[in-house]
């Protein structure tokens, strides 16, 4: 039985675009980038895609590899370092323990950009560039959005457990609320338990009107807990996917916080790429700075044509 | 010489309170009634009717698992793979209809016969190569979580599938794996029903077929087993087989409940299975244990998990919490069975 | 017996099992060496031995347990070599082992039925026969004189001897066309052991052929019709009844002189008691 | 023997081990009722009884592997309440379990040792004296003629008899005052028999204490000087060597009428055979 | 019986060779040679002199830890508990000399007493409950993960601890758990000293004390190493205080390599430490394994691991070639163990 409707025939109708080759005839180099995300993360998964394109057009090899472990991510770099990669992308979610890697990947005469987190530590680690955005930052311009909504009582909803990246988000977030902020872990690699987890705490406190969710797969889930639990509170998320496009167009979400991953993955390599062509940098040892950018219904319909192809 | 005590028969009702207290699940049963009890005080909402729904429902999609891997603990095996293969199910079901533009049934037939391939792959490699499951099964399980990120991404461009909502077929399929009904105030989840209705079959199959006598034997002393005739290596294949049926069922739910499945999802539930039969009296070593028992177990854990977010204590000591809890329930589970076998 | 004293020298039908020539090595331990046996219906094949003299490794190759290394194995003239148990069972070969072929967490009455469950009802209603399971193995059991007023205890928390008479009473229960038991005896008393010799001579009757393993040259010489003797891997001589008498064959599972000076010994040492020298023939027993 | 004559009737030191009134229930099976029994040094206490009677469980009480439930246990007149076979062995009480206590997939030299070790070196160099545990090991099983290559394999891969031979040559070896074997020599042969009956006497001799559990009454009369009769959890009678014959112990055993029932019963069926009935006595054994 | 074959003594070459082919760790070095060929093989920097030095690395930091999970392994339990332990003992460490300004050996000896402290418990409680040492540790495992983060978060105000690189101690400190030094152009970090050491150490242990002894009784039959008098409950308790000293170990190493610490890591590393026990010839039921062999099953992990980042193979798929180069390897170590013992 076939589907008249949807499915992958209506997605090849709808692109017929582009083709696309690489444009110049520097060296096959081979930049890596090493990051601190765990398996399978939608975020991390933009950054790669912006990344590719940006080495299909400048003829780069790019390598990518990520440990959620600060230890095991240092030991990724230094495999990198081995391998004498040509340029060096890396995140510093836990600058400590990538400061001794970087330095040594100074000493081997391989240009490092970081991207995401570590803006403050960037420059002192020897990286020739920042580019991204801190998470406390990101984390500030929620709180912010939830204060201007009027937003009292709000819930941060944690998809793993000790992760930096979140607790700086859930931070920031808190430190500019002006409200009341609780936080929630829930399992992520477990969907209906974020649902019941989302549910009972719902349920346990009707006067949460606001829940943040910290990776785009989640808001749909909390939807559909706040739907459960016969509440009334606002879905808020940090990051954008399609889903999260179309429901912030139909309403059921309020507003996302984008950084742009797709840029900062497409920069950092296009950059390291200018930098071994040309001897450009940018950013005059300022990250460059690719958020936080609020989104919300207005901006979704534009957004969701993005998110579809997976550059939003 | 067993009959030194009480020479006269016992009557049925003696002889039936002998035969509860022998069960394996007993001690369980005593431990879920602590937890609840004890969130049922600690934490006001836990006693809402809403609440026991969203608790029943956390339960059952751990509950679904639980049954086929302590069947398949008591004839002797483990499954590291069950977690990511629930994913692996839905991935399998979302991308075949998505790719092929057809109708969502479709996929989650194909599903059925891509899981119970990967479940009867478990088991064949486990009798052919005679390794330990643990071997076998955390091989696949890390091969099958590669497979689930590599052949989304490739398929789909992303590490998610792509929205199937609209397309035919779903609503039905929704409502088979991922409804849900309203009796008074609470919201019941099909998986509730599913959940029953796997234990209800499970028991039956350990306690009154020869495929459950078998299941124990291959558990409790394989080479004995082998000596009289059972198949063992038929009886692992086919238990590794219903942890795939049961992945299936699972995965589905996922799919239909959440429309879009992520790729990475599933990893680490294989140990909530595994608690959710040892806290219910599945032995680790194999030939002890039942499907009741199962359920109780990972009905303890849904209260224990739910029950600390009710109870809205410090979240950043939740697993604390959690492990806490999950001793006492098994230290109790444990006092109280000893006790009715010393009493016995 | 009577009717056996006739067709045994001319074997009309030739051996249910036959093996000839056999030999099996563990690793490079070479545990049974170019050895030969018949079992017939209707007769006792009994094989006796020293410790670690590959009895019980003749015994799992019969049933399956370990495929032999050479030498052919027929099972009513057709050779077979088994990959497994089943196989064996298949053959109407039911075997006793030394080790217990228990499953110790399980039920008594469910060990006993292991592998040979009677089910009850049809299509998806099939169901063991649970009822008749419990009565079987209550009786079976109660004629061996073990009243066991609950088969539901786990038969891990039977007595050695109660284990080994579920396993006994199971197989004979079962016994197909050859019965084969590794030491049926060893742990088991005085009237266990009557009961489980007469159920071999019982089943022998029945026109089975039974091979029996036993370190007791009397019980071995009172049911048995052909006697095969192993040594360190090898044979060591292999006797029907009529050609032998029980002190000859006492005197060959010991290994003759090695038992004198034994005997020898030992009744020197207690050495006023009265009757150990009396009782001589036993001691070896 | 000829020292005990004089002192058996009157125990001038008193039992080594006494057991009075212990009872000792698994649940709701009482396993063990009002049992009495006492072990002398340089004698050997034999504990006879059919399957299930409740031996191993009385010797699990005095190896200390389960507590007893009521009664009185001493140890050279000193009540204790074993908690562990460490503080039995502690006692100087040594003890083979029927049940084979060996790691099936260690060694053979290290089971033969274990839990008594012997070290050489000091500090931190002190060290298992291996050269020496082999070398012992090897000589003490060549004694019972078992003669292992390779006392490197894992003693799983031994023969039912071996394995036991193992497990009561380390009794044997590190027999401390009271020796307790269950059962010994069940799944041995003859010669092996023999061997471990000539240990039991040599150790009797050395003046330690034995207590000999076993279902073959010749074996027992041997060498035992008391023997207690268990039925069925209870007692059922406790005799001085010099108070009671052979056959009258043989007749105990097997209870009585039973007995001559199943011996009746069992020459019956074998008809026409002359044996069987030359041999009546030792059907039963 | 046994010397059917052979009447003559073997010579002394003939018996070592014996002696070796009956290794358990044999076959995992078979394993270990075809992982390194192989990626020598497909991945050019591979055999350069520095990707030597960060394989071993990795080997290292997760062989420290295998050595002692290998010895409880063959005493027949688990610990669960023995990933996140690394990470309670770093912070306990970092935070008890930052919230006393005291010499930082001072938070490293603290430390080694509570990570002891935490072994003994598990021990203690495994022995005393008689529950599985899987729901134990698992137990552990959830309130120990809770404590890190909890704990962490309470007295340092976040997820990670404070910076201690500039108080008294820390360069000794990191001397002796965190230094490094060059070979030619090989970056050997101590870690790999020490995990060498604690191989020895556990290989004398094992073969050549009484203790050792005791270990492998506890795991191969504890009711009969318990009836010859073996202290099965304190050999129990003794595995895992050794498990919680190398966890110190790999704490400290952690600590002071990094100078601050992530409350959230560790969790699954237990699952590294039992795969590379288990690959280097270690019975998941107990009784049997070695040292040597843990090391050779983390020097496997190191190698596949890291092979599959210098190969460049695609990262999506990383797991998958994980899973499937485990599975060869141990297949091959099994082929090999299994022909070994036939022909010996
Ligand atoms: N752990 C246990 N739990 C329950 N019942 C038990 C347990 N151990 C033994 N029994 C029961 O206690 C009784 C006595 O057992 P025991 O092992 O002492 O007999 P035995 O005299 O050694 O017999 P055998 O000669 O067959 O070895 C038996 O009926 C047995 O079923
Ligand atoms: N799996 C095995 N691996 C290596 N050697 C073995 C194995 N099984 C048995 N053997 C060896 O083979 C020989 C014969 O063993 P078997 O068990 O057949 O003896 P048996 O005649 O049954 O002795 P018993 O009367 O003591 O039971 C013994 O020397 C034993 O050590
Ligand atoms: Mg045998
Ligand atoms: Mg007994």
């Amino acid at each position: 039985g076939c589907s008249s409707t949807g499915g992958k025939r209506a997605e090849d109708r709808a692109k017929r675009l582009a083709a696309n080759g690489s444009a110049v005839n520097t060296p096959h180099w081979t930049f890596a980038m090493v990051t601190h995300s765990g398996a399978g993360d939608t975020f991390w998964d933009i950054v790669q895609s912006g990344a590719k394109q940006a080495a299909a057009k400048d003829n780069i090899k790019f390598v990518y590899s990520n440990s959620d472990q600060a230890d095991q991510q240092a030991q990724l770099v230094q495999a990198a370092i081995d391998s004498h990669v040509d340029g060096l992308i890396v995140t510093l979610a836990k600058p400590d323990a990538m400061k001794d890697v970087v330095g040594r990947a100074e000493k081997a005469g391989i240009p490092v950009i970081t991207i995401n987190s570590g803006s403050e530590q960037s420059k002192s680690f020897g990286a020739l560039a920042h580019i991204g955005q801190d998470e406390t930052v990101a984390g500030k311009a929620v709180g912010d959005e939830l204060t201007r909504r009027g937003r009292k009582h709000a819930l941060c909803v944690l998809h793993e457990q000790g992760n930096v990246g979140h607790e700086q988000r859930c931070a920031g977030a808190k430190s500019a609320f002006s409200g009341r902020m609780d936080d929630l872990y829930v399992n992520g690699t477990n969907m209906p338990d974020v649902q019941s987890a989302l549910e009972a705490k719902l349920q346990a406190d009707p006067s949460i009107d606001a829940v943040v969710t910290l990776g785009a797969p989640f808001a749909a889930t909390a939807a559909k807990a706040k739907q459960q639990a016969g509440s009334h509170a606002e879905i808020d998320t940090f990051d954008l996917n399609a889903q999260v496009a179309a429901s912030l167009k139909d309403g059921t979400i309020g507003f996302a916080v984008d950084q742009q991953p797709y840029l900062q993955g497409y920069e950092a390599v296009d950059l390291l790429w200018l930098y071994r062509y040309n001897g450009d940098m940018l950013g005059g040892g300022q990250p460059v700075l690719t958020g936080p950018q609020i989104v919300t219904k207005d901006d979704a319909a534009a957004l969701l044509s993005y998110t579809q192809r997976g550059t939003r | 010489m067993t009959a030194l005590t009480a020479d006269v028969e016992p009557t049925a009702a003696q002889s039936l309170a002998r035969r509860l207290l022998r069960r394996p699940e007993l001690g369980a049963v005593a431990g879920a009634a602590a937890v609840f009890v004890f969130f049922s005080v600690v934490a006001d909402p836990f006693l809402r009717a809403a609440s026991l729904g969203t608790v029943l429902y956390a339960s059952s999609t751990i509950g679904i698992m639980a049954v086929p891997v302590a069947l398949l603990m008591i004839g002797g095996e483990f499954d590291l793979s069950a977690g990511v293969m629930v994913t692996s199910s839905a991935l399998v079901s979302s991308m075949f209809s998505y790719q092929m533009t057809a109708n969502t049934w479709v996929g989650v037939g194909v599903s059925l016969l891509v899981t119970l391939a990967l479940g009867a792959f478990n088991g064949i490699l486990l009798v052919r190569t005679k390794l330990p499951s643990f071997i076998i099964t955390l091989g696949t399980f890390l091969m099958l979580s590669g497979l689930n990120l590599g052949l989304t991404k490739l398929i789909s461009g992303t590490v998610s599938t792509k929205h199937i909502g609209d397309m035919q077929g779903f609503p039905t399929c929704r409502d088979l794996f991922a409804s849900h009904w309203t009796i008074g105030s609470v919201d019941l989840q099909v998986t509730i029903l599913w959940w029953l209705g796997l234990v209800v079959v499970a028991t039956w199959v350990l306690l009154r077929t020869r495929a459950g006598n078998w299941i124990f034997a291959a558990g409790g002393n394989p080479e004995a087993a082998r000596a009289v005739g059972v198949p063992v290596a038929r009886t692992k294949v086919g238990l590794y087989t219903a942890v795939a049926f049961c992945a299936w069922i699972s995965g589905q739910h996922l799919l239909f409940s959440f429309d879009v499945v992520q790729s990475g999802e599933g990893v680490g539930n294989e140990f909530l299975y595994i608690i959710a039969a040892v806290i219910g009296g599945c032995l680790m070593t194999g030939g002890y244990g039942s499907a009741v028992g199962s359920a109780v177990g990972a009905f303890i854990f849904g209260v224990t998990s739910k029950g600390i977010v009710y109870a809205q204590w410090n979240p950043d000591w939740f697993t604390f919490f959690l492990g806490a809890m999950l001793l006492l329930a098994t230290l109790l589970n444990t006092f109280v069975r000893r006790r009715a076998e010393a009493g016995r | 017996m009577t009717a056996q004293d006739q067709n045994t020298p001319e074997e009309p039908q030739g051996p249910l099992v036959a093996l000839s020539g056999v030999s099996k090595a563990y690793g490079n331990v070479l545990a049974l060496r170019d050895v030969s046996l018949d079992v017939h219906a209707g007769e006792v094949t009994c094989v006796l031995g020293d410790n670690g003299a590959g009895k019980s490794t003749l015994i799992k190759i019969i049933a399956g347990v370990h495929p032999h290394d050479s030498g052919t194995y027929t099972v009513a003239g057709t050779p077979v070599r088994h990959a497994s148990p089943r196989e064996a069972l298949d053959h109407g070969i039911a075997t006793v082992h030394q080790d217990l072929a228990v499953v110790p967490l399980m039920p008594v009455w469910r060990n006993f039925f292991l592998g040979s469950e009677p089910v009850k009802g049809r299509g998806p209603l099939r169901r063991l026969d649970v009822a008749t399971m419990r009565a079987t193995t209550r009786t079976a059991l109660l004629r061996f004189g073990i009243d066991l007023r609950d088969v539901d205890q786990p038969i891990g928390t039977l007595s050695g001897g109660e284990r080994q008479c579920v396993a006994i009473a199971r197989a004979v229960h079962f016994g197909a066309q050859v019965l084969v038991l590794d030491e049926p005896t060893a742990a088991l008393g005085v009237r266990q052991s009557g009961m489980v010799l007469r159920y071999v001579a019982a089943a022998r009757d029945a026109g089975l052929g039974v091979v029996l393993i036993t370190h007791n040259p009397h019980h071995a010489y009172l049911v048995g019709d052909r006697f095969v003797l192993l040594k360190r891997g090898a044979m060591a001589g292999s006797h029907l009844k009529k050609d032998i008498t029980l002190d000859a064959l006492t005197r060959q599972m010991s290994g003759g002189s090695e038992l004198d000076e034994l005997t020898h010994e030992l009744s020197r040492t207690p050495a006023a008691t009265g009757p150990v020298a009396a009782t001589d023939p036993e001691t070896t027993a």
